[in-house]
């Protein structure tokens, strides 16, 4: 579904993407993990568009997907979520999603119309319902919680049908239980719609938990990649977390 | 008309409740103030910006005429009141007042100081609407020279462009003779009325004296705070003489700016806005011996009507009457005298019989400033050209033209325009 | 159009000096005027469309000054510190108010700002046209600089406005509080959880912006007609300054100022019907390759 | 369901309609027609502008190029005399989505406060071509000697009855039409686009494009207001483009609301209001209306009508669950749904 070929970038002096090579096999719940700075996000970045490659190949459902703008690749069927919810803060869940799921049918050009459009709606429902968000469907998305923002954003990439989605740190500002509880979420999404997922995550027990392939980054380059079990024994990658995040050597210890 | 449907109006309006109240009560108070005797005089005028002493001054003076006739017991008992409004100097909004000052204030004439292209908004209302209107601050000459903007009710009380750019050609021919000044350029405001003006201007001096060339043409933006790119550049022309139509406060920067050049120590300059009082009394350092056209003097000319309407003009304002204060206070005894022929009435048809072809003694004396009938435009006022001296009065030696030879030269103007 | 008399003016050394000068003239002003406004968007990221309001209020109150005092150093002290202190009300009391607001409500403050000014102008010194009048320190013959000549009171206001553009660029870059200055415009939080008073800095900033308007208004007061609404005229002229220098730049906005005072200066002699188009054309060009301007940073609000 | 809400707008509207003829019957006096003729012309600019501004997000600070292109455009044809009122329109609507077509394709590239710069430094360009091209245009004079008004299917607008009651439908029309953009697929993707842009691009919105369309749709609007104030005025002036025109808009919206649908009516309404009567008092105008500007900015810190439709909804919401204190904070953007 989506394979990466030697992938290379460089900001000025920074090199923050090293030859990245990896494949994500059709219908694959992948993680992408590494120290601060490994440059997971800018990899991201790279597939979806926003940033264009100095060198390497991107190649999504067939085609090399390098320099086409992240619209069209949006389009192509990849999306994400990111790291820091980026939602519609003024519009009700239902309104937000509603409003994606057109765009994805291409109609947002339609003028002649009323918003809330009957073809949308089995498939906005149906989304709001995944995320569990039903209860809260008519409020504003400024005033739901840290989590369900997060969930929103999920939503709304969900929307567009993708064959690919890409998430970046879903779990990122949450409490243990709450952690656990999205993780749960998107594990069922993935099993659901049957898509190709890769996520970006710091919590090693969730790594391991529920990703069939881990990819380790660090300084850009690919550390290591296996299962969890290779990854969890891989002594580079002990030894590039020891120095800073303790938390593997915790997750390692409890295994 | 507007009378009845006034009164049925305001009755509704008493009774009428609820939302639309607010919207209906449209100056309500005024008339509820007002006596029904009362004759109104409507003045849409600029009083803000730039230019507000144009509205000022010009309210000053009509203001001092109604309250002079006021004072001496109104016609057939009849008082007036004049109710002026702002248009900030937009046409739009002052076409909006106009419309406002007839159909709400219940304005029985309309006065409209309005500058250039207000006074041509003001002129499509008061011709829609029927009202006698009278304009007092609007020197475009095509405003009343083309037939077709003719209007049965509708007069000019002001200096016309044409008129100046004749007795300013004649006078400038003259000085251009007696010292050979062959090397001319101009600095005008870009826009109509200073690109209109200096091409009259340079047309008529040409006429007089044909070895007039004209070097360059400097055209600084109206209301341009600084004119040193074209001081700097006349410097480089080197014409022995200069004409300007630049007026206001742009002018006085002029001055001032040019006088640190030292310009015109070796160019004469002949100035259509120069001598208007606040001009001059502003410029702190005045040069002598520049050529200005007349505006407004108080010595000038000399008769005891005019001494008495400046020192009348003082009282109630700040400064001396400007160009734009005459015109109203002579445009305000045209309608008084009008409304005792029609022994107060106020119809505007009646007041425009009367008013083609008056002439009124007020504020110049003399045989007085007349109405041509054929045009509704004034003659016979002064157009003469003089030179300034360092204090007051501060334009001296004034040069009439001849009337007789301005209205011949107008004709051939507008034969050559198509307007006749 | 005339490219031979701008060729032949550029080729005589009167003319190249008169006009040189003539750009420095208008582009010095300009630059009082832009680099405040400059100052005070890189700072506080408020657009400020009121500054020809205390561009107007530091002439008028050099002109008051001038008039009872006859000292034109009091004058000018007076008018520039006048609108200094203008300056600091309006932000305590009414900008502070809306910061972080969307611009609309800045633009909206800003405007009654204007009407207010016009309209107390008005009643304090009337409607009709002020003028200071040339000091008497400065009504010399204008100096002559191979061939060319250039009146003295210009001379002084180049000098005088290139003196504070430096000591405005040196207090930026150069001091302790500079650097403060220059971390509250990227960090603010930052400079106030070191225990620096930001608010005060706010308004010092304010103030100091305000002043370079009061500063070009009361070096403009002895040549340039005073009038209610005189602040509209140079308002356009020192947005397209900032605008092409880009907004906190000082450098910038002396840069651009020059380009416009020698695209007027010689535009005059060369081709004076495309002045105007072209300073629109230069600020559409600026936006439309660099929004940031000539030397700006994005804005990161 | 989506027919109900068309048809209640429309009911919604033809109640409007008939309230603005039957009224200036019912209170005879002149003025208030032109009051309204007026009222209608700005708030149909400020309501165009609004499409920009509160639906999408971009700060135009130059809508007034398009409101005197619409002005100029239509004054032209009628003065040519060849062509009848409704053709003048279509052709004038038609041009100036051409012209705001050319200048929005430059436009709409630009973010935030630049793409108010631009906006303004192109209206100041429009402005100077109009000052400058004088035999077209008349200059700053403006298009002299009237707008000719030939009749047209049985309608003669040189009545002031008849320009008034044409005014009125052609505004409730163009109401209407904007109604149905704003509640349109359309107009909730425009509000994606207002709310978070990049976003919006990373769920396959084109926003270029979309910002594009809208910018047209807006220029179109305001050239209808245009058309409205120079009937009214029978001529054009350069004014209309001058950047205070599009200043004035922009007050209107602020003092309406931008985010109630007929906010920026309701300031338009509001403005025209308090500088008649100030300036019927006082030449003085400028100081009282920056004072209440002032007071409505520091006070309120929102539009009058977005606030007192978030202090209703903030009331009702406060009566019907006291124990939910997280919903109060709902009320603050409910708004969005009501308007």
């Amino acid at each position: 579904m989506l394979s990466v070929q030697n992938l290379d970038k460089r900001f000025g002096g920074v090199h923050a993407t090293r030859n990245v090579s990896i494949d994500f096999p059709d219908g694959s719940l992948t993680a992408i993990i590494g120290p601060n700075g490994a440059g997971k996000t800018t990899f991201f970045n790279l597939i979806s568009g926003a940033f264009r490659p100095n060198s390497g190949k991107v190649i999504f459902d067939g085609q090399d997907i390098v320099g086409k703008s992240s619209l069209e690749v949006v389009r192509l069927g990849m999306t994400r979520a990111f790291q820091v919810a980026e939602i519609f803060p003024s519009l009700t869940v239902t309104e937000a999603i509603m409003a994606t799921v057109i765009s994805h049918l291409r109609k947002s050009w339609t003028f002649l119309r009323r918003f809330p459009v009957a073809e949308a709606k089995a498939r906005t429902e149906e989304i709001i319902e995944l995320l569990g968000l039903a209860d809260k469907a008519g409020t504003l998305s400024r005033n739901l919680s840290h989590g369900d923002q997060k969930l929103l954003d999920i939503g709304l990439a969900l929307a567009m049908e993708p064959k690919v989605l890409l998430l970046d740190e879903p779990t990122a500002g949450m409490g243990p239980d709450e952690r656990w509880r999205m993780i749960g979420k998107v594990q069922h999404l993935w099993q659901v719609k049957k898509m190709t997922v890769l996520f970006i995550e710091h919590d090693m027990d969730i790594v391991f938990k529920i990703a069939q392939k881990i990819h380790v980054l660090k300084y850009g380059a690919v550390l290591a990649q296996g299962t969890a079990n290779e990854i969890r024994r891989n002594q580079d990658v002990i030894d590039a977390y020891l120095g800073a995040d303790h938390h593997l050597s915790a997750a390692v210890g409890e295994a | 008309m507007t009378k009845t449907t006034k009164g049925i109006s305001r009755r509704r309006v008493l009774k009428g409740a609820g939302a639309m109240a607010g919207l209906a009560a449209f100056g309500a108070p005024h008339i509820a103030g007002a006596q029904a005797k009362v004759i109104k005089i409507g003045l849409p005028t600029i009083l803000s910006g730039r230019v507000a002493i144009l509205g000022t001054s010009s309210r000053f003076a009509v203001q001092l005429a109604f309250n002079q006739i006021n004072e001496a017991g109104g016609i057939n008992g009849r008082k007036f009141e004049v109710v002026d409004r702002d248009s900030k100097g937009r046409p739009d909004e002052a076409a909006k007042v106009t419309r406002d000052l007839i159909n709400n204030d219940g304005c029985d004439i309309i006065v409209d100081g309005e500058a250039s292209s207000g006074s041509f908004a003001v002129h499509e209302v008061v011709r829609d609407l029927g009202i006698l209107c009278l304009h007092t601050c609007s020197e475009t000459s095509s405003l009343t020279a083309d037939p077709k903007q003719f209007s049965k009710n509708v007069f000019r009380c002001a200096r016309q462009g044409i008129h100046d750019a004749v007795a300013g050609g004649s006078y400038a021919a003259k000085i251009a003779k007696e010292k050979g000044l062959k090397k001319w350029a101009t600095c005008s405001p870009d826009y109509a009325y200073g690109r209109d003006n200096t091409a009259e201007f340079l047309q008529y001096a040409k006429v007089f004296e044909p070895s007039i060339e004209v070097v360059d043409q400097l055209w600084p933006k109206l209301f341009a705070p600084d004119y040193t790119e074209s001081i700097t550049k006349l410097m480089q022309v080197k014409p022995q003489a200069v004409y300007s139509a630049l007026w206001g406060g742009d002018l006085v920067a002029f001055i001032e700016q040019s006088n640190l050049y030292r310009l015109f120590q070796n160019t004469a300059y002949f100035s259509g806005g120069l001598g208007d009082p606040p001009i001059l009394t502003a410029i702190k350092n005045l040069p002598q011996g520049l050529n200005t056209a007349y505006r407004y003097n108080n010595g000038f000319p000399s008769s005891p009507e005019n001494t008495a309407f400046c020192d009348a003009y003082v009282k109630v304002a700040p400064h001396e009457p400007t160009n734009w204060a005459w015109q109203n206070y002579a445009a305000s005894q045209f309608i008084i005298e009008a409304l005792r022929r029609t022994n107060g009435n106020t119809d505007s048809s009646a007041l425009a019989k009367e008013i083609s072809g008056m002439t009124v003694k007020k504020p110049f004396g003399g045989a007085g400033i007349t109405m041509r009938d054929s045009d509704h435009t004034i003659i016979n006022y002064p157009v003469a050209w003089g030179k300034t001296v360092s204090k007051s009065p501060w334009v001296v030696d004034y040069v009439d033209t001849e009337w007789s030879k301005i209205v011949e030269l107008e004709k051939e103007w507008k034969k050559e325009k198509g307007y006749a | 159009m005339n490219l031979e008399a701008l060729a032949s003016c550029l080729s005589s050394s009167a003319c190249a000096v008169t006009q040189i000068s003539t750009a420095l003239i208008i582009g010095m002003l300009l630059f009082m005027v832009a680099s405040g406004l400059s100052l005070i968007f890189g700072v506080l990221g408020v657009i400020n469309f009121a500054h020809g309001a205390f561009y107007m209020a530091g002439a008028y109150i050099a002109f008051f000054t001038y008039q009872a005092t006859s000292s034109f150093l009091l004058a000018f002290l007076a008018g520039a510190l006048g609108a200094g202190l203008i300056g600091v009300i309006f932000e305590r009391f009414i900008i502070s108010k809306v910061y972080g607001k969307d611009i609309l409500m800045q633009l909206l403050v800003c405007y009654a700002i204007i009407l207010i000014f016009d309209d107390l102008v008005k009643i304090i010194a009337g409607p009709e046209y002020k003028m200071m009048g040339m000091p008497d320190v400065f009504a010399l013959p204008p100096l002559e600089f191979a061939g060319g000549f250039v009146p003295a009171y210009y001379v002084f206001m180049i000098v005088a406005s290139l003196l504070i553009g430096a000591m405005l660029w040196l207090a930026i870059e150069k001091t302790r509080i500079g650097k403060i200055i220059r971390a509250l415009a990227i960090n603010p939080q930052m400079v106030g959880a070191l225990g620096i008073n930001t608010t005060l800095l706010y308004a010092a900033v304010f103030g100091v912006g305000s002043m370079l308007a009061g500063i070009a208004g009361s070096l403009a007061a002895p040549t340039r007609t005073l009038t209610p609404g005189m602040g509209l005229s140079i308002l356009i002229e020192s947005f397209i300054v900032t605008v092409i220098g880009g907004m906190g730049s000082i450098v910038g906005a002396l840069i651009a100022a020059l380009l416009i005072g020698f695209t007027r200066a010689f535009g005059a002699i060369g081709f004076p019907l495309f002045v105007d188009g072209i300073m629109f054309g230069m600020m559409a060009v600026v936006l439309i390759v660099k929004p940031s301007g000539l030397l700006g940073r994005e804005i990161a609000r | 369901m989506m027919k109900a809400g068309f048809l209640r707008d429309l009911l919604f509207a033809a109640a409007v309609l008939i309230v603005l003829i039957v009224v200036p019957f019912i209170f005879t006096k002149p003025s208030l027609r032109d009051f309204l003729i007026y009222v209608m012309a700005y708030g149909l600019l400020a309501m165009s502008l609004n499409l920009l501004v509160g639906l999408t997000g971009l700060v135009s600070f130059g809508h007034a190029a398009f409101f005197v292109s619409g002005a100029y455009m239509f004054g032209l044809l009628m003065q040519s005399g060849r062509v009848s009122i409704p053709v003048a329109i279509l052709v004038t609507v038609l041009g100036t989505a051409v012209l705001a077509l050319v200048i929005g394709a430059i436009c709409v590239r630009l973010k935030e406060i630049y793409f108010s710069f631009i906006t303004l430094a192109f209206q100041m360009f429009i402005h100077s071509i109009i000052l400058t091209w004088v035999s077209l245009t008349g200059g700053d004079q403006g298009l002299r000697g009237g707008i000719p008004r030939p009749p047209f299917f049985g309608i003669d607008l040189s009545s002031g009855v008849s320009l008034y009651i044409f005014s009125a439908c052609v505004f409730v029309v163009c109401i209407l039409i904007m109604r149905q953009v704003w509640q349109s697929p359309f107009g909730y993707t425009l509000r994606l686009i207002r709310d978070n842009p990049n976003r919006a691009n990373y769920l396959g919105v084109d926003i270029v494009r979309m910002k594009l369309g809208v910018f047209i749709l807006a220029g179109a609007m305001a050239s209808v207001a245009g058309i409205l104030l120079s009937l009214f005025v029978s001529g054009a002036y350069p004014e209309f483009g001058f950047w205070t025109t599009s200043g004035e808009a922009i007050f209107m919206i602020m003092l309406g609301g931008s985010q109630l649908f007929v906010g920026p009516i309701i300031g338009a309404i509001l403005l025209r209001l308090i500088e008649h009567f100030v300036s019927i008092y006082t030449e003085y105008h400028g100081l009282v209306l920056g004072i209440v500007i002032l007071a409505i900015v520091l006070g309120l810190r929102q539009g009058i009508a977005d606030y007192i439709v978030e202090f209703l909804q903030r009331r009702k919401e406060a009566r019907a669950a006291p124990a939910q204190d997280a919903s109060a904070k709902d009320a603050t953007f409910a708004k969005e749904r009501i308007a």
